[in-house]
């Protein structure tokens, strides 16, 4: 369960936003949107620990991340606009390395399977570089099939993904939200998620938010 | 004890500290240009002159209580910058930034006095003693301090990054000028180290004191003066700050 | 001790102006300095008041 | 927890083979920096002999501090970076993992090649014992005071020449002994005492950097 408090951020001198308290828990998804620069990946990278808040609070299970703050990141994983793909490695490579910095123990065939359940059948042993903006991105995602963490923070999922990859991507997050799991994502995409649990939060231009 | 808290954290918002500098440093001025002016009339008129020196000696007035500044103001920048870092207030860390240049123009003057003093007594410009090459050292890190700090344009980081410089440097000082009196002594011997010099008399000992009294008032007002551009600087697009300046013009 | 006397300083007149001399100029120098920044930010900020004061 | 130390560490070392170009330049800058000395100063065996310690410690101390740019920067720029500070585990070992990656694969071929240049400068056997030995003690050192200064610059336009301007002061105790102890070797005085210092400082810096650089990292990044 997640809850933010009167949270602050300011980028440069600029305050972003401000007294921005909401929460989330088990099986709910928050769809956070607003043009650019109104902070939603300010506000994610607050969220996920990465980016110190200047004013508020945020919780998980009632304790502030940063007491937690290993224990919470174990809960958490962040895909922002940077993949966080090594280049020179092949999608098998990163998929294991990203997946035991993730505290995730993934065996070669698990691997094969995950990128095979993501659709990079053929491209597994091939180093990244070669690979489209698109298959790059399915191998960070391919991430979240082996992960068990309960919280995913997502920045901009659906871009450079193909409608296949989209429509799968879907899939994963409503599976993921069915078994409990909590999902905060922001897309430009007019995406059809789920019917069940969606909260909205609107930042920038007037961001009182309205969840 | 919890009231003494509170008005600790009061002082460090901007907005109260600012008006509290503000009135704080006419009186250290006034201090440093009162202990200045006795300091000098010491060193001048007081103090004997030295058999062996002569007058050359009255350098150390002002070389040493220069270096002994430097060394000192290191320690509470990165004090400051400690403060900053662990209660994130903003003020400590802008102090930390203030006190820098200070620091480094102390450095660079202890250096310049030290050449100056070396010139008549050993002949030369420069002498690898342990004490002044230690001091080019702490030069090389105030600079290295002041150019990460305006490498970074996001002031958050600049004063967090700071923080840690300052930190790991100050943690640093004591082994770099240990290894450098350890490198002194293995290739020159006792060469006659700048800070020995003649024996120390009493009266020699007090212009001393005034006069690093004197650059200790002198750098409080220098650096509260530079702590209000930074805050001026860091806070000019908030209300407190347009009200009070936006009406001068 | 006549004024000539005093500035040749034994001899070591140069080297105990220089010394001195630099000292207390750099200690003159920064505050200037420090005005001169203190006016620009003043300038700046009341500039920018009125850039406010423009457009309400 | 330790599984993670050692993935990092080898994924470096497979990223470093895949470019082995940039090993190899790092080595190169070494070498060519031993060798301009005595096309400046004179091809007088006795004079070289006596700053032999002096040059090869204060190139390879530019040889790391040239080699400190590519440490984060890669991963700062492709997310990577992102990645290891949301790992649940301690980054202060992911960075001791990273360090020890980077100093095998710039760090230690200084120390394969300092003989081969000892010899460039007629060092004597003990000498150039005590030179490896030196460097083998120093060079990690460098790599992780160095990290420091990577951390604190990432991201920062000139941050390479920044990072040089930050850490070499820090560096100076480094060369002191380091060189120092050569040189009391080959004078007969005996590199003990520097030796010892020389380890001291290695095992302070292997505890207290990684920390101050995984905290320059959570700053950096932010």
């Amino acid at each position: 369960m997640l809850e933010v408090v009167d949270l602050e951020c300011v980028r440069g001198d600029r305050k972003l936003f401000t007294q921005l308290s909401f929460s989330l828990s088990g099986g709910e998804l928050l769809y956070l949107y607003g043009q650019n620069g109104s902070g939603k990946t300010t506000l994610m990278r607050a969220i996920c620990g990465l980016l110190q808040p200047t004013e508020g609070e945020i919780r998980w299970e009632g304790e502030s991340i940063r007491e937690l703050s290993d224990e919470y990141t174990r809960e958490v994983v962040y895909i922002g606009h940077k993949n966080g793909i090594k280049d020179d490695l092949t999608a098998l490579e990163n998929l294991r390395i990203l997946s035991t910095l993730d505290g995730v123990h993934m065996s070669e065939d698990q691997a094969w399977d995950a990128l095979d359940r993501i659709g990079l059948r053929g491209f597994e042993d091939l180093p990244t570089q070669v690979l489209s903006q698109g298959q790059k991105r399915r191998v960070a995602l391919a991430r979240l099939l082996a992960h068990q963490a309960k919280f995913w923070i997502l920045d901009e999922p659906f871009t450079a993904l193909d409608k296949a990859a989209v429509s799968l991507l879907q899939q994963v997050i409503r599976d993921h939200l069915d078994s409990g799991g909590m999902v905060m994502l922001t897309t430009h995409q007019e995406v059809k998620l789920t019917e069940g649990q969606v909260k909205q939060l609107q930042l920038g231009g007037g961001g009182q938010a309205d969840v | 004890m919890s009231s003494r808290i509170v008005n600790w954290f009061k002082f460090s918002s901007p907005a109260t500290f600012y008006p509290l500098a503000g009135r704080m440093i006419p009186w250290f001025t006034a201090a440093a240009v009162i202990l200045l002016g006795v300091g000098l009339y010491m060193s001048f008129f007081v103090a004997p002159t030295d058999y062996k020196q002569g007058e050359g000696y009255r350098i150390i007035f002002v070389h040493v209580g220069t270096a002994w500044m430097s060394m000192f103001i290191y320690v509470v920048m990165a004090a400051w910058a400690g403060l900053g870092l662990v209660f994130n207030t903003r003020v400590s860390a802008m102090m930390a930034t203030a006190l820098a240049p200070t620091g480094a123009m102390f450095t660079f003057v202890a250096l310049w006095t030290g050449a100056l003093w070396g010139k008549p007594m050993w002949g030369t410009w420069w002498v690898w003693d342990a004490r002044l090459t230690s001091e080019l050292i702490l030069l090389f890190l105030y600079l290295g301090f002041i150019a990460l700090q305006s490498a970074i344009d996001e002031p958050r980081r600049a004063d967090r990054a700071g923080a840690i410089l300052a930190l790991v440097g100050v943690v640093n000082i004591p082994i770099i000028y240990y290894s450098v009196q350890w490198w002194n002594t293995l290739h020159q011997g006792a060469t006659v180290s700048v800070s020995q010099g003649s024996s120390m008399g009493t009266v020699m000992l007090w212009t001393m004191l005034i006069m690093t009294l004197g650059f200790w008032a002198y750098a409080i007002a220098v650096v509260l003066a530079r702590v209000r551009c930074i805050i001026l600087e860091r806070e000019r697009d908030t209300t407190w700050v347009n009200e009070l300046e936006g009406g001068v013009r | 001790m006549s004024a000539a006397e005093f500035f040749a300083m034994g001899g070591y007149g140069f080297y105990v102006w220089g010394s001195f001399g630099v000292t207390l100029l750099l200690m003159v120098v920064e505050p200037m300095l420090l005005k001169g920044r203190r006016r620009a930010i003043q300038k700046r900020i009341a500039r920018m008041a009125r850039a406010k004061v423009g457009e309400r | 927890m330790f599984e993670t130390f050692l993935a990092i560490v080898r994924r470096d070392l497979i990223l470093a083979m895949r470019r082995r170009s940039d090993m190899l330049t790092i080595l190169f800058f070494f070498v060519i920096v031993v060798s301009l000395f005595p096309l400046g100063i004179g091809p007088e065996m006795n004079t070289l002999r006596l700053i032999a310690p002096g040059v090869v410690w204060v190139a390879a101390l530019l040889a790391s501090m040239l080699a400190l740019e590519r440490l984060f920067a890669i991963d700062y720029a492709d997310g990577a970076l992102e990645q290891m500070l949301l790992a649940p585990q301690p980054l202060s070992l992911l960075v001791l993992g990273k360090v020890a990656a980077h100093w095998l694969v710039t760090g230690l071929p200084l120390v394969l090649m300092a003989p081969v240049l000892g010899i460039q400068y007629d060092l004597s056997l003990d000498g150039l014992r005590v030179l490896v030995i030196t460097l083998l003690l120093g060079t990690p050192a460098l790599s992780l005071i160095g990290a420091i200064g990577a951390a604190l610059t990432l991201g920062l336009r000139g941050g390479g020449v920044l990072v040089s301007l930050l850490v070499l002061p820090l560096t100076i105790p480094v060369l002191i002994f380091g060189a120092g102890a050569v040189e009391a070797t080959i004078s007969g005085l005996g590199g003990e005492g520097h030796m010892s210092m020389l380890a001291a400082i290695l095992v302070l810096s292997l505890f207290f950097a990684p920390l101050a650089a995984a905290a320059a990292l959570r700053v950096s990044v932010e």
